[in-house]
């Protein structure tokens, strides 16, 4: 059943990610990403990371992709245009990338962690148990991530509003 | 049937390398900060894993305070794609490499 | 007097503040307050030197010195700010500073309608300050720091019409010549502190007193000859004298000040500084004797022909530096000294003279144009009188006193010889006859610049010689005044005065053993025997009768028998040409030295070295740089993806090198 | 319980529910056309069936039979996609709100919630994080309006689209930040664990629910805030049909329009029982030990059910009462007054909770 979970979730999470790379508008794109985060979700929920889920649907599908999708329709964003742009990316940057990648992912398989094997529904990571450590131990982290919002915010503000001026 | 972490590894190695592709071909601007989200979702995958793996939750908090600086790098990026987009008229990071708006 | 103003250091400090104040903000106060500023701070330096001295002649002590903190440590070696004031210093600074007032109030009315007023008195505070360091220094260093200052400011002052080429030529020249003799200088104290591992003066001349003279006199010589390249520069003396007489470009209170009365009297006073080294090195004291002979009978020689008043000056100075290098070369430090200190009264004093005699007729230098000021300028006439008696040794002139006492020592002196005498007495000679030519040629007769002017542009401003206004007299009577009565202290008292100053030598080192040294039975100090003083008296009255007759001499030819000169020197020829032309110093200097310098520089400096190597090399880089840049910039194209490219490989470069040294 | 019997079980509950909810969602429609008919002093439907009950069944038909048209111009895949998205996220949300306490029906013991579970200690279990599930679902159905505006390729529907993203964004921090305070008090995001808090009267009669234990503040701002969520009047500027025609759905028809016009009434639904269990004490209610035991084993579900009818006539009473805001006041409403107050009542309840404590 588990397995046959994450195999259901995670192709789904990787054709959404593939799918991704492959779409030319901008919204097809989007929506999947929005798909790879709902599978994410329930692949944590898989891990028993039962409120790191349910935030990540709200947090990210439900918010920060609907400000994608909201600004994708904003600007009208269209096809997506070729254009010659770097020969970098091509000729350095995507063999750099497959090497990586390649090297992560044998490491992966001859050194990674083997041993450990979780079952379906151990959750833990409740919400109490999650607030209590962010409350304690990583308290100064919590509040200084609350200033970096709210600069954010106000970033956000002075860089979408239009000048007076013109 | 259980399976072993490092198979969530290997997804969390394949959505970020994913992402990478992404930011590597892709032309829209849009799609590539939605790149470097899914790049960021890679890393969650991979600190939720080891959380389980090691049985601690701090894995989970790094991945809220990741979600809150994602949150917030959109709102800001957001924000650049608009007045970048205001000013140049377009959204094809090729053209906007004059690095000011 | 524990009060922190008393403090010595006040003397030098306080024109500098004067220099800072009219340098920075001159510009905006009005030509009084620019004065004004200059003569308090001169002032009150002179004031604050006279309380000094006065201090320390009563203190009874030899010398006082006052440390402010180490400037300088580099390992062993340490340089204090340091002010050491003793009997020599003493004299020098109430020169400096008296004269140096005097010629502040004088400048105060003769630069009115110069341009530039300011600069002129900050330049001419700024020149105080440093040769107030310069003399009181406690050390080698402190006083080189303060011997480039007075060449800077001299350097500045000379060129002070920098619109005027030679002007700033002139300039350029005395500080290049002054350059060659620092580079002896330097080397001097380089060798100071390799050996002595000190410049302070005390303990160098501890040390070098203390040391046996067999072992340390090459040495010393080394030293020494060393140090009077320095002052050859500095003091103008042959072969570096040629700056001087091109000096008399700046200003004339600057000649007066500078050219005439302190700065190039530096070396006589570093060289007396130093006789601890100089009396235990005889051939470099030698030589500086032969130098100081050769220098005063050459300028003196050249001073007859020279037309241009100024320039009369400048050679009559560079002969008495010479003078002093005498006396110094002949161990007679007391000597030199006095006689530095008379001659900066009446050399100032014709120096100022001369300037309210050009002032007085318009800006002419040259004396075939002048003639019979003396009507016009009473007041002139009758110091440059004084001042002329003075330097021509005529008693009673303070001149008189230090040339006889220069002339004995170099007669009777263990390190004297009678050629010195000899020449000291024909440049004596010769000295009085320019002198009194000068005083002729300007005051007496009938004014010969009228017809000149009478077909030159500016006829009609009407340049009728006039009196100068008093406060260019007022310094000029009071210089007279000094010119008569300075040389009354006499030269055995001076010679007590700055007995503690001049270390005597115990050694019996072999000397220069001069014949005649061992008949003549002296005592270096106290009272001279009755033969000797017989001795003296002859001599004396010899050196009377050839001031005399020079006087005599001018007057036949250039009152008596106005013509003569002309003839004697078309008859004279070769010779009178050569004498007109400095005997072709600069010129030979020019051909020799400079010319095969400029050749090299043009052929190899400039051409290889400068353009093909520094040039090269800097346009090389440059190339290489935009070279480079050229494809660095490559890299910030601004593409976004170019950059996350580079990201990618260099993350997989890290990936793979930490699992490498994982596996390892 | 069997994995056999749970699947049966689940399915039975599902398909109830579902049924249910339909029946309710187009019977709200008929009761706000009703409604509003007679607010407005006309009679509303009345020609099919008596007093127009079977006017719903009527239009369903004829939204099954009308042509299905695609415009030419969409993005069709999306096009297609969205009224799916929307409908499924308001029906999915339902699965998780607690209808009723446990029930005993041939000898099996089920909560009446579709993912509620008995547990071994034979007391109902709930999903730990089942209002932050809620919420997420809600919050996923924004990409159905979004979409269908964007797809349908029409200037109406973009506009209509942008407005209601924007809106649905905004308020739905106020709407989260208003259930705060009564997930304070309870300290569960369980939704059975919320209406469990709420058991229990003071004095014997004055039930403790949230809403009357000083969360009448949140309950305001939820109230103003759900209206937003779901359109509707006064919030309705998403499909104002005055300057928009019909707002995102300008381009559907037929059924892919029915599918829009369930689930905005289907969210309606959710939302009101969502208040239900936050602020009215879920399906608790008086005991009427008077009634016969087959009865009384139904009174939680009509207790819930008359708090949901009670919400949706307060919807329909709004629409029949209000205008419509303009939009800059619709935001500066949300932001300015909604939020904060929001923030303040967290604040507040905080306070009170840690004294409490």
């Amino acid at each position: 059943m588990h397995i046959f979970l994450f195999l259901l979730f995670g192709l789904l999470c990787a054709g959404g990610a593939i799918n991704l790379l492959i779409q030319r508008k901008p919204i097809n794109s989007a929506l999947s990403l929005i798909v790879v985060m709902g599978s994410l979700a329930l692949i944590y929920l898989l891990l028993g990371a039962e409120f790191v889920a349910v935030v990540q649907v709200i947090i990210y599908a439900g918010a920060i992709m609907v400000l994608f999708i909201f600004v994708i329709m904003l600007l009208n964003a269209g096809e997506e245009e070729h254009t010659k742009g770097s020969k970098v990316a091509k000729i350095i940057g995507i063999p750099g990338l497959i090497t990586g990648f390649i090297i992560g992912v044998s490491v992966l398989l001859q050194h990674g962690p083997q041993e450990k094997r979780i079952h379906i529904g151990e959750l833990y990571g409740s919400a109490s148990d999650v607030g209590m450590m962010l409350f304690t131990k990583y308290l100064l982290a919590f509040e200084l991530t609350s200033v970096l919002v709210l600069i954010a915010i106000m970033g956000a503000v002075v860089l979408a509003r239009r000048s007076h001026s013109s | 049937m259980t399976i072993p972490i490092s198979w969530y590894l290997l997804l969390s190695a394949f959505l970020f390398a994913c992402g990478v592709m992404g930011f590597l071909i892709k032309r829209n601007i849009i799609t590539i900060f939605m790149s470097i989200e899914l790049m960021l979702n890679g890393v969650n995958l991979s600190f939720i894993a080891f959380a389980t793996r090691f049985g601690t939750l701090d894995g989970h908090i790094f991945v809220f305070f990741v979600m809150v600086v994602a949150a917030a790098e959109a709102a800001v990026g957001l924000a650049i794609i608009i007045s970048v987009y205001r000013t140049r008229e377009t959204l094809n990071v090729d053209r906007v490499n004059l690095l000011k708006l | 007097m524990k009060l922190f103003f008393w403090q010595p250091w006040l003397i030098p400090l306080l024109p500098l503040v004067g220099a800072l104040i009219n340098g920075l903000f001159g510009k905006r106060f009005s030509k009084s307050v620019v004065a004004s500023i200059a003569l308090f701070f001169t002032g009150a330096s002179l004031l604050f030197a006279s309380v000094h001295a006065y201090t320390l002649l009563h203190s009874g002590a030899d010398a006082l010195e006052t440390s402010y903190g180490t400037w300088i440590r580099a390992g062993s070696f340490a340089a204090d700010f340091g002010i050491y004031l003793d009997h020599l210093s003493l004299v020098m600074m109430l020169v400096v500073t008296g004269v140096g007032f005097v010629i502040h109030v004088y400048s105060v009315a003769y630069m009115e309608h110069e341009g530039g007023y300011y600069r002129f008195f900050s330049f001419l505070n700024f020149f105080m300050f440093f040769m107030l360091t310069l003399v009181l220094a406690n050390n080698y260093l402190l006083l080189f720091v303060g011997w480039e200052g007075v060449g800077l400011a001299s350097y500045l002052l000379i060129g002070f019409f920098f619109q005027k080429d030679s002007a700033a030529n002139a300039g350029k020249k005395a500080f290049i010549t002054n350059r060659i003799g620092d580079f002896g200088f330097l080397i001097a104290l380089f060798l100071l502190i390799q050996h002595f591992g000190t410049l302070r003066f005390a303990t160098v001349f501890n040390i070098a007193s203390s040391l046996p003279a067999e072992t340390t006199a090459g040495l010393l010589t080394a030293i020494g000859l060393l140090m009077l390249v320095g002052a050859c520069g500095k003091s103008a003396q042959i072969p570096l004298y040629v700056w001087l007489p091109d000096a008399m470009e700046g200003p004339t209170p600057v000649s007066a000040l500078i050219h005439a009365a302190t700065m190039v009297t530096a070396g006589v006073y570093m060289v007396c500084r130093s006789n601890a080294i100089f009396s235990r090195a005889p051939l470099a004291l030698l030589a500086v004797a032969i130098i100081g002979a050769l220098t005063s009978f050459f300028a003196a020689s050249i001073g007859i022909v020279q037309t241009d008043i100024k320039r009369v000056l400048a050679y009559s100075t560079v002969s008495q530096l010479g003078y002093m290098f005498m006396a110094a070369g002949v161990a007679a430090y007391s000597a030199s000294i006095f006689h530095l200190m008379t001659h900066a009264f009446f050399k100032a004093l014709l120096f100022l003279g001369a300037g309210s005699v050009i002032h007085g007729i318009g800006g002419e230098q040259d004396m075939r144009s002048m003639g019979g000021l003396r009507k016009y300028m009473p007041w002139t006439f009758w110091t440059m009188l004084i001042a002329t008696l003075a330097i021509s040794g005529i008693p009673p002139f303070a001149g008189f006193f230090s040339k006889d006492e220069i002339l004995w020592q170099a007669f009777s002196s263990p390190h004297g010889s009678k050629i010195f005498w000899a020449i000291g007495i024909i440049t004596a000679f010769m000295t009085s006859f320019y002198m009194f030519r000068l005083i002729f040629l300007t005051f007496t007769g009938e004014y010969r610049g009228a017809q000149q002017d009478a077909h030159s542009a500016h006829a009609d401003h009407g340049h009728v010689p006039h009196e100068s206004p008093w406060l260019v007299l007022a310094p000029l009577v009071l210089l007279a005044v000094l010119s008569i009565i300075g040389g009354w202290v006499g030269g055995n008292r001076f010679e007590h005065f700055l007995a503690p100053v001049i270390q005597k030598v115990q050694t019996e080192s072999p000397r220069l053993q001069v014949a005649e040294s061992a008949a003549i039975p002296t005592s270096e100090h106290g009272e001279k025997t009755g033969e000797s003083k017989a001795l003296e008296t002859s001599l004396m009255s010899i050196s009377v009768l050839v001031a005399f007759s020079g006087l005599g001499l001018a007057w036949f030819f250039y009152v008596k028998r106005p013509e003569l000169p002309g003839k004697i020197a078309a008859a004279s020829g070769g010779l009178y040409k050569l004498v007109l032309n400095k005997y072709w110093i600069d010129e030979v200097y020019s051909a020799v030295i400079i010319g095969p310098l400029v050749a090299l520089s043009r052929a190899f400096l400039w051409q290889i070295v400068d353009q093909k190597v520094v040039d090269g090399s800097i346009n090389e880089t440059a190339t290489a740089v935009r070279g480079v840049s050229h494809v660095v910039r490559q890299q910030q194209s601004g593409l976004i993806r170019s950059y996350a490219g580079w990201i990618a490989a260099g993350a997989a470069v890290i990936v793979a090198y930490m699992v490498w040294m994982g596996t390892r | 319980m069997s994995v056999l019997t749970f699947l049966i079980v689940a399915v039975i509950k599902i398909a109830i529910t579902l049924g249910v909810l339909l029946t309710v969602v187009a019977y709200t429609v008929w009761l706000e056309r009703k409604v509003v008919g007679h607010m407005q002093n006309r009679w509303g439907p009345s020609r099919v069936g008596p007093f127009g009950l079977l006017q719903p069944l009527a239009d369903g038909i004829k939204f099954l039979l009308k042509e299905d048209l695609t415009p030419p111009y969409v993005e069709k895949h999306i096009y297609l996609i969205a009224p799916v998205i929307a409908l499924v996220m308001a029906l999915t949300s339902i699965a998780l709100i607690p209808i009723g306490p446990v029930v005993h029906l041939f000898g099996i013991s089920t909560p009446i919630q579709i993912t509620g579970v008995v547990g071994a200690t034979g007391q109902p279990g709930d999903i730990d994080a089942g209002l932050l599930i809620v919420l997420g679902i809600t919050s996923l159905g924004v990409y159905g309006i979004a979409l269908a505006g964007w797809s349908s390729n029409s200037k109406y529907s973009l506009l209509g689209s942008l407005r209601a993203s924007a809106q649905m964004i905004s308020y739905e921090v106020s709407l989260g930040l208003s259930l705060v305070g009564v997930l304070l008090m309870s300290s569960t995001l369980s939704l059975r664990g919320i209406v469990d808090a709420q058991l229990g009267t003071w004095f014997g009669f004055i039930p403790q629910w949230f809403l009357f234990r000083g969360q009448f503040i949140a309950f305001f701002i939820y109230l103003m805030a759900a209206f937003a969520e779901t359109n509707r009047v006064p919030f309705d500027l998403p499909e104002a049909e005055t300057e928009l025609v019909a707002g995102y759905h300008t381009e559907y028809s037929a059924m892919k329009f029915a599918m829009f016009f369930m689930a905005e009434y289907a969210n309606m639904v959710t939302v009101a029982c969502i208040a239900s269990v936050m602020f009215l004490g879920g399906w608790s209610g008086p005991p009427m030990p008077f009634l016969p035991a087959a009865v009384q084993a139904f009174l939680p579900l009509i207790w819930f059910l008359l708090r949901v009818f009670f919400f949706l006539f307060l919807y329909i009473w709004i629409r029949g009462t209000l205008p419509r805001f303009r939009y800059d006041q619709l935001m500066a409403f949300g932001w300015k007054f909604l939020f904060p107050l929001a923030l303040a009542n967290v604040i507040v309840t905080a306070f009170f909770v840690a004294i409490r404590a």
